[in-house]
């Protein structure tokens, strides 16, 4: 939900990583529930992704902020129609 | 036998491409000479085959070749030689012939002239082709062919604008007619399987009565459209913006009668449809006096003789109507002969004029054209129906078998229509030939007598017209009526009683009465107390209505014409613009709407896009669980 | 005990999580992400799950809220400079996400997921993980080298600083 | 094959050559072909009433797409039509100086081949790909030789038809899956189709469309006028004089036997439709100034009393209706020719601006006149039995509509001779424009249309006999027989 | 196996040789390294499918998809040599990035196990995030970057949760498992499951830009450098809808009628939506991407029946895509190498006369795409139509109107190459010679000509 409402790019991304830490939350009750340990692998990859993720999207952030002073993505509307 | 029609036809043909192709690097004489010649070959023919069939030989028939076959319909391209046709064949090239020579003379200082000998000779086969065709579709092809010619003709000036509208309108006005003439020959496909004549006249008598009917009606209205019927004859008139020989040839002579033709030929149906006969009369007997009345009013020369034709025609279709196929045909001959005769009369005369057409600049012509007078006069008198000359027996012959045929009205009309010919007839003699000259100085010096081609003609056809008559003495005199004998065997009369001799013997002694009347007031009228025609804009009442030929042109403009011009406008600018095209264009233009809309969802902002996809989602999640 | 205890985090995960999401200095929500993060440390200590336990807190904690951090101290933006959305938007946003959050939940209630107490069990120790992950999930094991490359690779790419011409295509 | 290959090769051929040369090129290529169409016909046998010269090769057999060609007699007429046309059309390109001349010549037989190989293919999908192929470089023709306006009006064109051939694709397609047994494009297999109800009919009607506005049928026909207008001469022949015949064969070899099962109430609409548009479309040409606009609204005229003709299914409109393609494709090429030659002269095709040309160019005035009495119908010309035997269908159809279209032959003599009238007779306008004389082409391309003008009309049973025996085994096909 | 391998070390050769300033040598060492992959893959596929421990498994299927992304990319690396005249210091990290993306490609087309499905999206997504935004000084492409990103994680929450689901009801992440539980786990748990595999399958519409998960799709088109534009519109293109549909193939059993309807609402949406704003678009590449936006729908038709044709049809029509999409772009690249000037439609103005070989095959290539036949686009479209004909006729409907939409904007291009006058300024001719972009065009020519006359010769 934060995704919907904020505007701040960093705060954005941090409401990313929370989605994700919600479906790990999911797929380790699952993984306990069944007895199965594959559903904490899952986790880990996730992990994995959201750090590679993470890492890329500050980058683009930085980049942007470098480019226009700003990390407020509803500034961005020059690709539209 | 079938090698003379086939000579007769393609000769003309022939005589068209030779014209039509080399007249342009030949000398004008020489043209001449090879397309009369042409027509001259044609009439030996048809005399060959004329002696031939009067000899009691029988119908000859010519097979070239299968012109059309589909499914049912197999049409021969055939030619059939019986007497009615060959009755036709000499009329049309023995007058064709003469207007040929008398052309030579009158068109030599055109520039045109190979192409109107050219025109001239295609006018001959198709009119051959026309009267021999052996089935209705051969007809047809000859009918249409004569009204291209005519219309070619009538336009052959055509830097004039209004010859031009004036071709176009006779051609058009006839295509009606052609409409009508096309559905009757679909209906006797119809009916019989097939469009052969012999066919079809052996087999009407087993045909349906109402199909019968239907028939003639549309053969009639056909024919309505050829022979300037009303309500489809205001463009004879108009078509005298042709040169005078074809004014003479085609719409005096030959092609306006192919609707009596027609008629006649197809006498084998229209004997037994009254409903159909009885339009026939009524038609025609309605053209009669109103072209007659028409005429009275008229100005200009060639105008005054083809209301009269239109009138003669009507004649011709009562005769029609009562039943009297071969008086109507006797009618036909003896008005070939006087009408071309009158028409190249008047044609000497504007050739004289330098192509002045009106008479009221004429005058006192007589005695600077003495040939032309003598045989114009002639002329006239044989339309008027003066014994002995050819138009009084078969006028005469008209009356008494309307009169034995039908009854009284019919006769008094027509009777009434005779005078009014006579009237008009010498009130256009004497103000063309007698009284002071009107015309301008430069017309009186250069006032001459036509060239020798141009004569001999007139005195042929002056001799025709006196001695025409008695091709069809009535039986007053006679008990040889050598028309009804020819043709009586081909055509189905209608029993009609012969007249009483004491019905002759009146109507001799009345006619001549009468014209001796008329001709003594028109003359003192015109002449002594020099009434010339003043202007149509200064006429009041009837000869208002009458010299404005009782508004037809004008109610058609308004009721026919201007309305089809209306909604051709309003077809294309609003129906078809605005109402089909734009339903097109609307489905165009809605799919660039909706894209100019649906852009906007593209709002650029990311937000904005997060949101839309979360609506996705819910709405897919809610399809899924309603659905 | 164990089920109070859940209850409890729970609670304060999602309170935290809501905390973060309406701070409005962007340094706050991390904070609050922070400590959001621990709550789910402890759910993973709950079901047993040493090993994410400990992954949790090192790198999401530990690594990467510690770039956030970096990045916004780096870009300076620990101020409250977020302009606010419109009222309008922000509604919108939360109609949206609510249901969505609805519409989920109406679609899985239909679903009979048994509520039967979880079982402590001990597959999510470091030795069974490592076991299946070096055997059964090998392959992607290898292949997320991939991905970190790529991803280092990248964020090295788009974020070193332009030499040479520094003008910026605006249009 | 070989028909469809000449032009393609010429094409490529054609642009390799600098301009004179190319035409040269691009004629004899023409002329070849029709030489090999002749070849064709001089083997062909008229009693046979199999589909001939068939040949197949697999193309994309997943597809069920088969590179099958075969003539029938109604094939055959339009394959005639197409290459005398074409050679004709190319003729009277020859004192045309476009720029790109050599692309435009190579798109007029690209045009060629791939019209040539819709009347030639006898397999469904390989017919809707010659159809559409049809369709660029005619595109490309109007396009970028075209008059004012050209983008705009090309476009609507373009998406027009491609809109209906693509309902056309649909309608084969689902032909296509009620073939009996393993599913088949060939022509013999898809008349075998077993569709009922009202499937056929919506595949009746998907054909119909398609046909209809390539034709164009009345109401379909709205792209028309315009776009005859704004090509250039070329282009519009090739649209009018073959191009529409594409909707007419359609309409004869493909739409009737596929949707054979579609009830017969369809067909009654299809012919009021026509019928109105043969009205509606004389009516309009009467008031058109521009020449080209009369003869394009004259051509929706015509091609409605052949769609109404058709679509009575009888053989004498069926044959009528191929004769009058023909005819109809001569007459039209030559009356668009004379428009190309007058706006060659005098630089207009206002016909208020034009009068008395007939003094300066008798021999064009003559020509001319044939070539529109042709189209009046006047018999001598090729047009009077191709309309006699359709208004004989029609009127055996239903009496009304055989004399409402049968007003046609009023309405035609009157638009054709004001036209004629307007432009050649009456004095002489002081704009300067004379016909003068004309070039060897341009009097070699009119006189043959006049001598196929006169020669079709005074032996009509010449392309009337080529057709009869495939007309007769299509009509035996819709009646239930088996087909030879 | 041996592809994948090479495919990365490639990627990491790359990367050095950018750093030590091999740029000359790079895209040929590319297209080399591309080719051998090639060659290796047709070689292990010879000896039949290969299982990596029931991770990945490379059939014949995943075979030929693989062989499509490699082509294209084989074909985008010769027009590397001129594609990334903006950057030359990174040229190197791009072409890695590039063999990195491959990688994701390989993964996601032949995934066996949800983990790999996973993780594929994920190596395809993060080196195209950073190729998007690699021209740095371009706002637009900053922006694209951006937009790409944000987007991207969300999208892989919801695939992330869809993932879930489906383990929460089936306990594996197996794809044969899956398949064999399903049967049971649909009458356990119904909702789980399918709201699992709903939201899997958004996440793949929205990496394969269906409407209405397309919103990014428009804007990363046009803001990323040309080259890249191209590399997404075919390559991740052919990724996404290979995976998809290999997931459908394979999951099939599971997929409820209504799960079938919400893929056709999808599919109508998506043809119709994308045809109609991309009638009223300006920008070329703009443009191309709702065209792409388009073509998707079109697949998504014929993923909706599943039979043994179906890989072919959906091969076949992604080969014929991605030639006609990397011809038109190398065009585009060639007439405008210049990334900072706006790609509008009027550059085309007066093409026929400036170039008219480029007219040639632009022109080819868009008259592919809309579907006219003879061009190979057309059996494509047509293969589709005939699947989807006996079971969708109203999406065929559907199909049809937005084809003939379609033309609209495909030939406003054309239009304006051969009708437009060209203005004055735009009257440039193109001075620069770019023979590896000509290479391109010539390849992609051939390619849709040999289509064309022999469509048969791909088949699975």
């Amino acid at each position: 939900m934060g995704v919907l409402i904020r505007r701040n790019g960093i705060v954005l991304l941090m409401c990313v990583e929370l989605m994700l830490n919600a479906v790990n939350l999911l797929f380790t009750a699952f993984s306990t529930y069944f007895q199965d340990s594959a559903g904490q692998i899952f986790v880990f990859f996730i992990m994995v992704v959201a750090a590679a993720e993470v890492a890329v999207g500050l980058a683009i952030l930085v980049m942007i902020y470098r480019n226009t002073k700003s990390v407020d993505i509803s500034l961005l509307d020059k690709l539209k129609h | 036998m079938g090698n003379y029609i086939a000579l007769a036809i393609f000769t003309p043909l022939l005589g068209f491409v030779v014209s039509g192709l080399l007249g342009r690097f030949m000398s004008k004489n020489i043209t001449g000479i090879i397309s009369s010649t042409s027509v001259l070959v044609s009439f030996v023919c048809s005399i060959i085959l004329f002696n031939h069939l009067s000899n009691g030989g029988d119908s000859v028939k010519l097979d070239l070749y299968n012109w059309i076959s589909a499914g049912n319909i197999s049409i021969d391209f055939s030619f059939l030689a019986d007497r009615l046709s060959v009755w036709m064949m000499l009329i049309i090239t023995g007058v064709g012939f003469l207007i040929h020579i008398y052309s030579i003379g009158y068109m030599h200082h055109d520039e045109g002239f190979y192409k109107f000998f050219a025109y001239l000779n295609l006018f001959i086969f198709s009119m051959l082709t026309l009267v021999l065709g052996s089935n209705y579709v051969i007809m047809f092809f000859g009918w249409e062919g004569v009204g291209m010619c005519s219309y070619l003709l009538i336009g052959f000036w055509y830097t004039n604008k209004e010859y031009g509208y004036a071709a176009r309108k006779a051609f058009i006005m006839n295509r009606i007619g052609d409409l009508g003439l096309l559905i009757g020959i679909f209906v006797l496909f119809n009916t019989f399987g097939t469009t052969d004549y012999q066919t079809i006249f052996s087999g009407a008598a087993s045909a349906n009565k109402g199909t019968v009917e239907l028939i003639c009606i549309l053969l009639f209205v056909g024919a309505i459209g050829k022979s300037a019927q009303i309500p489809l004859f205001t463009w004879l008139p108009d078509a005298m913006a042709g040169p005078t020989p074809v004014s003479a040839l085609i719409h005096a002579a030959t092609m306006v009668t192919a609707g009596i033709y027609l008629v006649a030929r197809s006498s084998v149906l229209f004997v037994s449809s009254e409903l159909a006969s009885t339009i026939v009369l009524v038609v025609g007997l309605v053209t009669a006096v109103v072209a007659a009345t028409i005429a009275i009013k008229q100005n200009d020369i060639k105008k005054v003789l083809a209301y009269s034709t239109v009138s003669q025609l009507g004649y011709m279709f009562v005769a029609l109507g009562v039943g009297a196929y071969s008086t109507a045909l006797f009618h036909v001959t003896t008005h070939a002969f006087f009408k071309a005769l009158l028409f190249l009369g008047s044609g000497s005369v504007i050739h004289a004029m330098s192509g002045e057409q009106d008479i009221r600049f004429m005058g006192g012509l007589r005695k600077k054209l003495k040939i032309t007078h003598i045989t114009f006069l002639l002329g006239t008198l044989a339309i008027a129906g003066v014994p002995p000359l050819a138009g009084f027996f078969s006028k005469d012959e008209i009356l008494a078998k309307a009169y034995y045929g039908n009854g009284i009205v019919v006769f008094v009309l027509l009777a009434l229509t005779s005078v009014i010919t006579a009237i008009y007839m010498f009130r256009l003699y004497f103000l063309t030939f007698h009284g002071e000259f009107r015309g301008t100085e430069e017309q009186k010096n250069h006032l001459h007598e036509s060239p020798a081609t141009m004569t001999i003609p007139l005195v042929l056809l002056a001799v025709l017209s006196c001695i025409g008559g008695f091709l069809g003495l009535s039986s007053l005199f006679s008990h040889h009526h050598f028309v009804d004998e020819f043709l009586g065997k081909v055509l189905t009369n209608a029993h009609i009683p012969h007249p009483s001799e004491i019905f002759e013997i009146a109507v001799l002694i009345i006619s001549v009465v009468l014209l001796a009347i008329i001709i003594l007031a028109t003359r003192r009228y015109y002449i002594s107390n020099k009434n010339i025609p003043i202007s149509i804009e200064d006429e009041t009442g009837v000869e208002r209505i009458l010299s404005h030929k009782y508004y037809f042109d004008e109610i058609y403009n308004t009721v026919i014409l201007k309305p089809i011009e209306w909604l051709s406008r309003f077809a294309h600018d609003f129906m078809d613009r605005k109402f089909i095209d734009g339903i097109v264009n609307i489905s165009g233009k809605g799919v660039t709407v909706c894209g100019k809309y649906l852009r906007q969802l593209q709002s650029g902002n990311v937000e904005y896009y997060l949101l839309a996809m979360v609506v996705g989602v819910i709405t897919f999640l809610v399809i899924y669980q309603l659905v | 005990m164990l089920g109070y205890l859940f209850y409890i985090l729970s609670g304060l995960t999602i309170l935290t999580a809501i905390m973060m999401i309406a701070a409005r200095n962007p340094v706050h929500s991390v904070l609050y992400l922070i400590a959001t993060f621990f709550m789910v440390s402890g759910q993973y200590l709950l079901m047993n799950a040493q090993f994410l336990f400990v992954v949790n807190i090192i790198v999401y904690a530990g690594a990467i809220m510690v770039l956030f951090l970096f990045v916004l101290m780096l870009l300076n933006l620990n101020k409250e400079t977020e302009p606010q959305k419109s009222m309008k938007t922000k509604l919108a946003g939360v109609i949206a996400g609510g249901l969505l959050l609805i519409t989920l939940l109406g679609a899985l209630i239909k679903g009979n997921v048994s509520s039967e107490n979880l079982p402590i069990t001990d597959i999510g120790l470091v030795k069974n993980l490592g076991r299946v992950l070096f055997t059964d999930f090998v392959v992607p094991f290898e292949i997320s080298s991939v991905l970190f490359l790529s991803a280092m690779v990248g964020a090295i790419l788009v974020g070193k600083r332009h030499n040479g011409e520094t003008e910026v295509i605006s249009e | 094959m070989v028909l469809i290959i000449i032009p393609f090769i010429a094409a490529l051929l054609a642009l390799v050559f600098k301009d004179k040369l190319a035409k040269i090129v691009a004629l004899t290529a023409s002329v070849a072909q029709l030489i090999v169409n002749f070849i064709f016909l001089s083997g062909f046998d008229v009693k046979n009433s199999a589909i001939q010269y068939t040949s197949s090769y697999e193309w994309f057999s997943a597809l069920g797409l088969n590179f099958s060609t075969g003539i029938d007699g109604i094939a055959m007429v339009m394959l005639l039509l197409t290459n005398i046309a074409c050679v004709l059309i190319i003729l009277s390109a020859w004192d045309n100086k476009y720029p790109g001349m050599t692309k435009f010549l190579s798109f007029v037989l690209i045009m060629q081949g791939a019209l040539n190989g819709v009347f030639l293919s006898t397999n469904g999908l390989m017919f809707y790909i010659f159809w559409e192929l049809a369709l660029i470089p005619i595109y490309f023709i109007v396009g970028i030789w075209g008059g004012e306006n050209r983008i705009k009006i090309t476009f609507k064109f373009f998406i027009y038809t491609f809109f209906g051939s693509l309902l056309m694709l649909l309608a084969l397609i689902f032909v296509y899956l009620h073939t009996p047994g393993n599913h088949s494009f060939e022509w013999s297999e898809m008349v075998k189709a077993d569709i009922n109800g009202w499937e056929s009919t919506l595949v009746l009607w998907a054909f119909f469309i398609a046909f209809a506005i390539k034709m164009p049928v009345f109401p379909f026909h709205t792209w028309q006028a315009d776009t005859y207008t704004v090509a250039p001469a070329q282009g519009t022949m090739l649209l009018s004089g073959i191009m529409l015949k594409m909707g007419i064969f359609g309409m004869i070899r493909w739409m009737w036997p596929m949707a054979k099962n579609a009830c017969g109430c369809n067909y009654n609409i299809f012919i009021i439709l026509a019928v109105v548009g043969i009205i509606y479309a004389a009516i309009i040409a009467i008031q058109q100034n521009d020449i080209k606009r009369v003869i394009a609204w004259s051509s929706v005229s015509h091609v409605g009393l052949i769609a109404a003709g058709i679509m009575t299914w009888n053989k004498e409109g069926l044959q009528g209706g191929i004769l009058q393609s023909f005819n109809h494709g001569i007459n039209v090429i030559g009356l668009f020719f004379v428009a190309e030659i007058i706006e060659r002269r005098i630089k207009t095709r206002d016909l208020t601006q034009m009068g008395g040309l007939a003094k300066y160019g008798r021999g064009f005035a003559f020509l001319f006149m044939i070539i529109m009495l042709g189209s009046v119908a006047v018999p001598f010309t090729n047009g009077f039995t191709g309309e006699f035997l359709l208004l004989n269908a029609t009127f055996n159809y239903q009496i009304i509509i055989g004399i409402v279209s049968g007003l046609t032959i009023i309405f035609c003599a009157v638009y054709m001779l004001r036209v004629y009238q307007l432009a050649m007779y009456g004095p002489e306008k002081d704009n300067g424009g004379r016909i003068g004389k004309l070039s060897w082409s341009e009097y070699l391309t009119l006189g043959i249309i006049v001598v196929l003008v006169i020669a079709v009309g005074v032996f009509p049973n010449l392309i009337l006999n080529i057709s009869d025996t495939s007309v007769n085994n299509l009509i035996s096909l819709m009646k239930g027989g088996a087909i030879q | 196996m041996k592809t994948l391998i090479l495919l990365f070390i490639s990627g990491i050769f790359s990367l050095f040789g950018g750093i030590f300033g091999l740029k000359k040598i790079l895209p040929l060492f590319a297209t080399i390294a591309l080719a051998t992959a090639l060659g290796y893959l047709f070689y292990d596929s010879y000896y039949g499918p290969e299982n990596l421990r029931n991770m990945l498994i490379f059939d014949n299927y995943s075979t030929f998809l693989i062989a499509i992304a490699i082509c294209s990319t084989i074909l985008i690396t010769i027009m590397s040599v001129k594609g990334f005249s903006y950057t030359d210091e990174s040229f190197g990290d791009i072409i890695g990035l590039m063999f990195f993306v491959l990688c994701g490609v390989v993964c996601m087309v032949s995934f066996n196990n949800m983990v790999m499905l996973f993780l594929g999206i994920e190596i395809l997504s993060i080196p195209l995030y950073v190729m998007v935004g690699s021209n740095r000084n371009n706002l637009k492409s900053n922006e694209a970057s951006l937009k790409y990103f944000i987007m991207g994680a969300f999208a892989t929450g919801f695939l992330l949760f869809g993932i879930a689901l489906i383990y929460g009801a089936t306990r594996t992440f197996d794809l044969d498992a899956i398949r064999s539980l399903s049967a049971t786990a649909l009458e356990s748990n119904p909702a789980m499951i399918s709201i699992g595999l709903l939201f899997v399958t958004i996440a793949f519409a929205f990496k394969i830009a269906a409407v209405p998960f397309h919103y990014w799709s428009p804007d990363v088109y046009q803001g990323s450098p040309t080259l890249v534009t191209a590399f997404m519109a075919t390559v991740v293109k052919t990724a996404g809808l290979g995976a998809f549909m290999k997931f459908i193939i394979y999951l099939s059993p599971m997929l409820s009628s209504d799960w079938y309807l919400i893929l056709a609402i999808m599919s109508a949406a998506t043809m119709l939506f994308a045809n109609m704003v991309a009638v009223m678009q300006d920008d070329f590449k703009r443009m191309m991407a709702y065209s792409s936006i388009s073509h998707v729908g079109y697949v998504l038709m014929a993923l909706l029946t599943v039979n043994k044709d179906t890989p072919s049809i959906v091969g076949f029509y992604l080969v014929v895509y991605s030639l006609a999409t990397i011809g038109i772009f190398a065009c585009l690249l060639i007439i405008n190498p210049n990334h900072n000037k706006d790609n509008s439609l009027s550059i085309f103005n007066g093409l026929g006369k400036r170039s008219p070989f480029l007219a040639l095959i632009l022109t080819v290539c868009l008259l592919s795409l809309s579907g006219i036949p003879p061009f190979p686009g057309f059996f494509a479209k047509y293969s589709i139509f005939k699947q989807a004909i006996s079971e969708h006729l109203w999406l065929v409907v559907i199909a049809i109107c937005s084809s003939a939409i379609s033309i609209y904007y495909y030939f406003r291009a054309i239009t304006a190459m051969y009708f437009n006058k060209v203005e004055a300024e735009e009257s440039t001719e193109l001075t620069e010679k770019n023979y590896a972009g000509y290479l391109v065009i010539t390849l992609s020519l051939i390619g849709l000509i040999v289509l064309a006359i022999f469509p048969g010769i791909i088949g699975l």
